[in-house]
């Protein structure tokens, strides 16, 4: 059985006995190259489902506080390895109610990064499809492409190593096969970003920082960033991020949310996805993991029964003079 | 007015020549990503992408705008000597007697003369639809910094050839090759483009020496390619009784489904050439401030929010129903006019796809239309093809 | 809103450096401003009268006074804003002296500098509300960590102040290092029958409950209202039935140092210190006690008449809660041997400590009150003292006087004549003799007149055996010659250093501490028996070196301070707390987890919602819940967020 | 990486406050070298460093008059945001300073705050802003020398770099 039939298996199934009221899983959208959430209530309606190279988005974000509003239901929900850390990440915060959970873990091979294919185009794309390693794409006036699909994976999967999920209480066929999870992270595009010179790198970021829009797609996307109204992005008493979209006030707004989200934050890709003006925030946040697995050898979101580390310390701690 | 016709190698000849009286702004492609900026010799224009990634918007009405400078003084009133020394007994004296602030405010509205090259018909009418709102329709306020540079502006849009899937101008009444807002429209045929001036601005525009008058040929293949652009673009709903059916279904249940995925962030609104919604702020350190606005949208949680704490778009579904309810409800009772030129850049860009057409399918059908359930209105557009496999 | 700003000069100590006429003048130009003025003394009687009078005449409603250092005048400014009419947190300081005229040299630099510094204080003014402290309940029970004659002296004086008083003492009795010297200058009266009847009160004082052999584990809570947990250490006796008969310390085979005769000579296993120990009660050494260490023995169980040996006896946890804290835990005594190698490094048998030496001399001490050669048992003829050791020297870090070394080496030289005949030759090597109490300089000069003393001015560089002697090799700096003298006996007056353990006790308390492990002072001159937490207070050798006179006076000092602070049933509490706005708050509980006194608790807000609230008796204003809470909707009173930001972007302003 | 993020770089709208150009090293190239005292903020705990800088004002023991102090109860109070908003409004360096590990006058204030300036500081320096501009340390209340040195130092290495100019940050 394809993962694809064993995820509208278990969601059928789920539905069926009542285990939950609906379930979140991946569909196609307005035409087979756009993969959407699907939140499903029938079983009847599971075949809607799908599992393919687009299945890019997070679910968890739409567990988050206030993103749906029926607080009470009980929740089915599919998670890839990346995804499954933030959802671990708002476990070790209690932010979810396990009890109302049924999650579904999908090993996963790597996506394709559809913006990377979008720039092959000047027309617009309507259709992609993968067969063993290559990427079949149709562009809307008929014409059609193939590209290895080894050269356009998403961003978050050349650095993945949790191909599986680290909690699950279904998995939806075989595992992956995963590398060493433990093995030492490789932070190569950070690094190649370090290289630069103090004026580089500022000079750069002001540069991509002055696009920002400031429509809040990262914040309200990002599954471990739970504030909503009240973010203090939006606060003007007291007012620490300035209310003017400038390239300064702009990566301000940016660092607001990595350090809220120090910690808890596994990289998983979901904020660099949704952009509309496609600034990498992965130069920050991978960063940012980069340092806390150097200060704690941490990773966000990996265990149950660990604390994010910014909401405890250890008395043996050994940073500063 | 006559067709004049200009040569696709003339082209950067002639942005030179608007560029010496006037900015000119125009679709330039950087890495893949194509968004107005300015244009300066040596700069491509993009005309192959259909749609920049936003709207030019932000030419007319930036996203963070200056109204005002303020500044305070400490002004020390000269106490009257001969007049009895102010006893704590006199309020009046003692307020008199105290150094008072004095505001002093400059505000100043430069609006440049630009030229905006290569918008699209949807885009020019965005503008159009925006005015209602900006220039005082109906008796409502009348915005001077919008209009100065509206005023200001010179839009010389180029007719879609190639209209994509989202495109459906025409199903609300506008289309690819659409005059509205225009002042000249150029149209891309054989080795250049007509070119139809179509206001004074427009016409002072294009009046440069390398426009030839087009050929009857020319003419009649650029007509042709409106007439297929004009066919090509879907027309997913009935755009008639919309208005009343978004009325009858305020209450439909359908909203609750439709907005699962909507993560409620701002992008469909910023890339939108219509939407117009912003909040004012005011910044003061010590003596100095300053009054300015900044884009705000209405899936802003705090958009509503009262100063009491209360806020009557406190749940995303309400936030979500009125996008569209203003767009094709309100919005018309109040100026008279539709807010949304078909462009789809808001389908496009949606971190989650959010399809305008597909919620006016089932919000702007008449009440009670089966398709109006959350399963159902989900496989409504379900392809016939099946998912792939990883 | 009306600020008045009120610049001090401080006669000139700002204003030598700092143009306070000019920073006054250019105050009025910030916004909100409406008085300025340059003072010459704000603290005195007519500066502060001329605040309130500008509050009452210009209607002010916020008041800044740039002068000296928060931790100097605060309190007397919000007293005298408060008494002038306004809400005593309307008021800011701005630190023109300690951070500004005291560390900078041109005047218009630091004018400057003090300018930038009132503006920050005017902006932050700006954000300052009325504040109103809660009462909380007080308990009136008292803790006295230490039961040397500073602890004991407070315990009694509270205790007959009608204050409930427990001591904690970390050794089987109490008595501390008074209780081994063996008289006391300049009087020469014995120690022992000063102390020891002090002792016996604290035991019979109803108001006292004496915990020996215990230690503090950790103390929670704040002033009025702490909780302390104390370790009672098994003695492996059950101190309810001992009764102090030292059958079992005759009886006991094994035999043990004794710290009370700082290692003259041996105790055992099970021990009582000293005869007039209070408790008088037996405890067992484990480490050298045959039955722990080799499983067999019980010879005390045997011959304990009372049946109060318990083996099985383990360390216990006592919770008690105290309104406040008097921490008089006390001074050790510089261990030469560790540092001073050219004086033997305690490997010549008869070069011993000041203190050992007072052992030496006490009648109920191992020898009698016989002076004793260590190597040979001898009287000793020749007697070296050398001052200095472990004090004002910088060599072994430790650049303080010891204030009591040159009294107590004039009253040992005084008492060797005594105990070994007038014609025993005495030096003493001293640098300076520090003799400034009462009657001290008197003494020291009987000492050298009367009793033929010999001192010495100058330092002793070696000290080695030669033929049966120690040869002491200095120099008299006042001759300007090289001595040499060969001794029986050298007495080396090691200093005072503070106790083992006295940072982790500190850190336990939350006070503060100098490099030195001497705990600190609110402030040396106007709080000098309070710490900087409030309700713990300080008495004693733990905060500086002492003499006992000073020591005593101090523990009257601190016990008149606590019976201050209890004699109200209910304390003002600082009402810069944290307070969270519910509208805002997202449940997100980071506040409950990082708060470090448990403040923050869930609460049922009308709509039914659990959000943060924090308990204002419990919180102590530290800010950690407010850095941390991620939509900022915890506001801490006194340093709002709002007022930050707007001093650093006051101060940064182009 | 660093290509695409360099590829990522787009000239703002030209209208808008984020003025193009601005940020380009060229545009920096030619921004005139301004000639001022370099302004230093230092965020500092009220029981520790603030007292201990009290000391050296006692002690008189003189400091380069570049550094302002905003007093706050704690460190573990200093948002790190603090920081980014003084760097985002021009200040020079930043400087911060509390009680030793172990000797939090709240007793765990300053734990906290290691662990979030430790990342701060990394990240800081990521965003183009370089070591010598941010400091965190620890002074105690009877550290007047103590404080006198770090002051020192940290001005010193502020003012080897001069005043921040036009930077992203």
């Amino acid at each position: 059985m394809s993962r694809q039939d064993e995820i509208r298996e278990l969601a059928r199934v789920a539905l069926s006995t009542g285990r939950v009221d609906y379930f979140i899983g991946w569909r196609e959208a307005y035409n087979p190259s756009e993969v959407v959430p699907a939140f499903v209530d029938e079983p009847d309606s599971v075949d809607q489902l799908v599992w393919n190279d687009l299945c890019a988005h997070n679910l968890t974000t739409f567990l988050k506080r206030k993103m749906n509003d029926r607080p009470n239901a009980k929740v089915g929900i599919c998670v890839k390895g990346c995804d499954s850390r933030t959802l671990v990440a708002l476990m070790q915060e209690n932010l979810v109610d396990r009890e109302r959970l049924y999650v579904v873990g999908v090993p996963c091979d790597g996506l394709v990064d559809r913006r990377k294919l979008e720039k092959e185009f000047s027309d617009e794309i309507i259709d992609i499809t993968t067969s063993n390693g290559t990427v079949s794409v149709t562009t809307h006036q008929g014409l059609t492409r193939d590209f290895p699909k080894a050269d356009y994976l998403l961003a978050a999967c050349g650095w993945c190593r949790y191909k599986n999920a680290v909690y699950a209480d279904d998995v939806a066929g075989p595992p992956a096969e995963e590398a060493d999870r433990h093995a030492k992270p490789v932070w190569t595009d950070v690094e190649a970003f370090e290289a630069l010179s103090d004026g580089e790198r500022d000079a750069m970021l002001e540069e991509i920082f002055a696009t920002c829009i400031r429509c809040f797609a990262c914040i309200n996307v990002c599954p471990v960033c739970y504030c909503w109204d009240q973010c203090v992005n939006r606060s003007r008493r007291p007012e620490l991020v300035s209310q003017k979209v400038d390239a300064k006030g702009n990566l301000v707004f940016q660092m607001v949310h990595m350090l809220h989200v120090a910690g808890r934050c596994p990289s998983c890709g979901a904020c660099d996805r949704a952009c509309p003006v496609e600034i990498p925030l992965s130069l920050l946040h991978r960063k940012m993991n980069k340092e806390i697995y150097d200060m704690f050898e941490f990773e966000p979101g990996a265990k149950l029964d660990e604390m994010p580390v910014f909401q405890c310390f250890k008395i043996e701690d050994a940073f500063g003079d | 007015m006559t067709i004049k016709y200009l040569a696709q190698d003339q082209l950067a000849a002639f942005l030179a020549h608007l560029a010496e009286r006037a900015r000119v702004v125009a679709p330039i492609s950087e890495d893949g990503v194509v968004l107005f900026r300015n244009w300066e010799p040596g700069r491509q224009v993009d005309l192959e992408v259909l749609l920049a990634k936003q709207a030019p918007k932000e030419f007319m009405f930036p996203q963070t705008e200056e109204y005002l400078k303020f500044s305070y003084r400490m002004d020390t009133p000269v106490v009257d000597e001969s007049a009895p020394p102010a006893g704590a007994s006199d309020d009046g004296q003692v307020e008199a007697a105290l150094p008072h602030e004095v505001i002093e405010v400059q505000a100043e509205n430069a609006a440049p003369a630009q030229i905006i090259f290569g918008l699209r018909p949807c885009d020019a009418r965005g503008f159009v639809q925006m005015d209602q709102v900006f220039g005082g329709y109906g008796g409502f306020y009348f915005d001077p910094l919008y209009n100065a540079k509206r005023e200001a502006t010179t839009l010389l849009a180029v007719t879609c050839r190639d209209p994509r899937s989202t495109c459906f101008c025409t199903a609300i009444g506008g289309c690819p090759a659409g005059h509205e807002g225009v002042d000249a429209l150029f149209t891309q045929v054989d080795g250049g483009f007509t070119v139809e001036p179509l206001t004074e601005k427009g016409e002072a525009a294009t009046d440069f020496a390398a426009l030839r008058d087009a050929s009857e040929g020319e003419a009649a293949e650029a007509a042709e390619v409106k007439v297929q652009a004009t066919t090509r673009v879907d027309v997913p709903f009935e755009i008639d009784g919309v208005r009343d059916n978004l009325k009858a279904n305020f209450e439909g249940t359908s909203w609750q489904d439709l907005c699962l995925r909507c993560i409620s962030c701002g992008t469909c609104t910023y890339v939108c050439p219509s939407c117009y919604c912003f909040s004012v702020n005011d910044s003061l350190v010590e003596t100095k401030g300053e009054r300015y606005r900044v884009w705000d949208n209405c899936f802003n949680p705090t958009y509503t929010l009262e100063t009491s704490g209360h806020n009557p778009r406190e749940k995303k579904v309400n936030r979500f129903r009125n996008r569209f309810s203003h767009k094709f409800w309100y919005y018309q009772d109040k100026y008279d006019s539709l807010l949304c030129s078909g462009c789809g850049r808001c389908i496009m860009h949606c971190p989650t796809r959010i399809d305008i057409r597909e919620v006016l399918r089932v919000m702007g059908a008449p009440a009670g239309v089966p398709e109006a359930a959350g399963a159902a209105s989900n496989s409504a557009e379900l392809p016939a093809t099946d998912g792939k496999e990883a | 809103m009306r600020i008045g700003v009120f610049v001090c000069h401080c006669g000139t100590n700002i204003a030598a450096t700092v143009d306070v006429a000019d920073v006054a003048q250019r105050a009025l130009s910030l916004k909100d401003v409406v008085h300025a003025e340059n003072i010459m003394y704000t603290c005195a009687e007519p500066g502060q009268a001329a605040i309130q009078t500008a509050i009452r005449e210009k209607k002010l409603d916020r008041v800044v006074v740039a002068a000296c250092s928060p931790h100097m005048h605060e309190v007397t400014f919000r007293r005298c804003v408060e008494s002038g009419g306004l809400n005593p947190y309307l008021f800011e300081m701005a630190n023109i002296r300690e951070h500004c005229s005291w560390i900078h040299t041109d005047i218009p630099v630091a004018t400057d500098k003090a300018w930038d510094i009132v503006r920050m204080a005017v902006a932050k003014a700006r954000q300052l509300e009325p504040l109103y402290a809660n009462e909380v309940e007080v308990n009136k029970d008292v803790l006295v960590i230490g039961g040397g004659v500073a602890g004991i002296q407070a315990a009694l004086d509270m205790a007959d102040a009608g204050l409930m008083v427990t001591i904690v003492e970390k050794e089987t009795t109490i008595g501390g290092v008074m209780a081994k010297l063996d008289k006391t200058f300049p009087t020469i009266d014995c120690s022992a029958c000063i102390l020891t009847p002090r002792m016996v009160d604290c035991a019979q004082h109803e108001n006292i409950e004496l915990m020996a052999y215990s230690e503090i584990d950790k103390v929670t809570g704040y002033v009025g209202n702490f909780t302390v947990d104390i370790r009672k250490k098994a003695s492996k006796v059950d101190w309810t039935k001992c009764i102090g008969c030292e059958i079992c310390v005759q009886k006991c085979p094994s035999k043990a140092p004794d710290s009370f005769n700082v290692g003259l000579a041996p105790t055992k296993a099970i021990y009582i210190p000293f005869p007039q120990a209070v408790p008088k009660r037996a405890a067992i050494q484990t480490e050298y006690c045959r039955w722990f260490t080799q499983g067999k023995c019980r010879v005390c169980e045997r011959v304990c008449p009372a049946g109060a040996i318990d083996y099985e006896q383990q360390d216990e946890i006592v919770q008690k809660q105290f309104g406040a804290i008097v921490v008089a835990t006390g001074l050790d005594t510089f261990p030469w041997e560790e540092r001073y190698h050219e004086y033997g490094s305690g490997k010549i048998p008869d070069v011993i400590s000041g203190i050992q030496y007072e052992r030496m001399l006490n009648a109920s001490g191992p020898f009698g009150g016989h002076v004793r050669r260590l190597s040979n048992g001898e009287e000793p003829r020749t007697v070296v003292f050398i001052q200095c050791v472990g004090s004002r020297d910088e060599s072994v870090g430790r650049p303080y006087c010891s204030s009591v070394c040159c009294m107590y080496t004039a009253k040992q030289s005084l008492l060797t004549k005594d105990h070994c005949g007038m014609d025993t030759e005495v030096f003493v090597f001293y640098i300076d003799i520090r003799a400034t109490g009462k009657g001290y300089e008197e003494f020291i000069k009987r000492v050298q007149t009367e009793f033929g003393v010999k001192y010495i001015r100058g330092r002793v560089s070696k000290l080695y055996e030669e033929n049966g002697k120690v040869m002491v090799r200095g120099s008299d700096t006042l001759l300007g010659q090289q001595v040499e003298i060969a001794a029986d006996l050298v007495v080396l007056a090691s200093g005072i250093t503070a106790v083992e353990g006295a940072a982790e006790l500190a850190q336990k308390l939350n006070i503060s501490y100098d490099e030195f492990g001497f705990f600190k002072e609110g402030h040396p001159k106007l709080r000098p028996v309070e710490t900087n937490t409030a309700g713990i207070f300080l008495a004693g050798a733990c905060q500086a070196p002492k003499d006992i006179p000073a020591t005593v006076a101090q523990a009257s000092g601190t016990a008149s301070k606590v019976i201050g602070l209890l004699a109200k049933d209910k304390l003002k509490t600082s009402p810069m707390i944290a307070v969270v706005d519910q509208n805002r708050c997202v449940s997100c509980w980071k506040c409950i987890e990082v708060c470090p006194f448990s403040a923050p608790e869930r609460q049922q807000t009308r709509s039914g919602e659990e959000k943060s609230h924090v308990i204002e008796t419990v919180c102590q204003g530290c800010g950690v819940c407010v850095a941390t809470c991620p939509v900022n909707c915890i506001s801490l009173k006194g340093f709002p967020t709002d007022a930050l930001l707007d001093q650093i972007e006051e101060l940064l302003l182009a | 990486m660093a290509e695409t993020a360099a590829s990522k770089a787009r000239g703002a709208a030209p209208t808008s406050v984020a003025a193009p150009g601005s940020g380009t090293p060229a545009a920096r190239a030619g921004a005139p070298q301004v000639d001022r005292p370099v302004k230093i903020i230092g965020i500092v705990c009220n029981w520790c460093s603030y007292a201990g800088a009290d000391t050296a004002g006692v002690g008189r023991f003189k400091q380069p008059a570049n550094v302002r102090l905003l007093r706050v109860p704690c460190t573990g109070r200093i948002d790190p945001l603090f920081v980014l908003k003084a760097f985002e409004k021009g200040a020079d360096g930043v400087l911060i300073s509390g009680c030793h590990p172990g000797d939090c006058h709240y007793s765990e204030g300053n734990y906290y705050a290691r662990r979030k300036f430790e990342l701060l500081e990394r990240m800081l320096h990521y965003l183009g802003i370089p070591k010598e501009r941010f400091k965190w340390t620890w002074v105690s209340a009877s550290e007047g020398q103590r404080w006198q040195q770090v002051v020192t130092d940290f001005v010193a290495g502020v003012e080897k770099l001069g005043p921040r100019e036009g930077r992203a940050l």
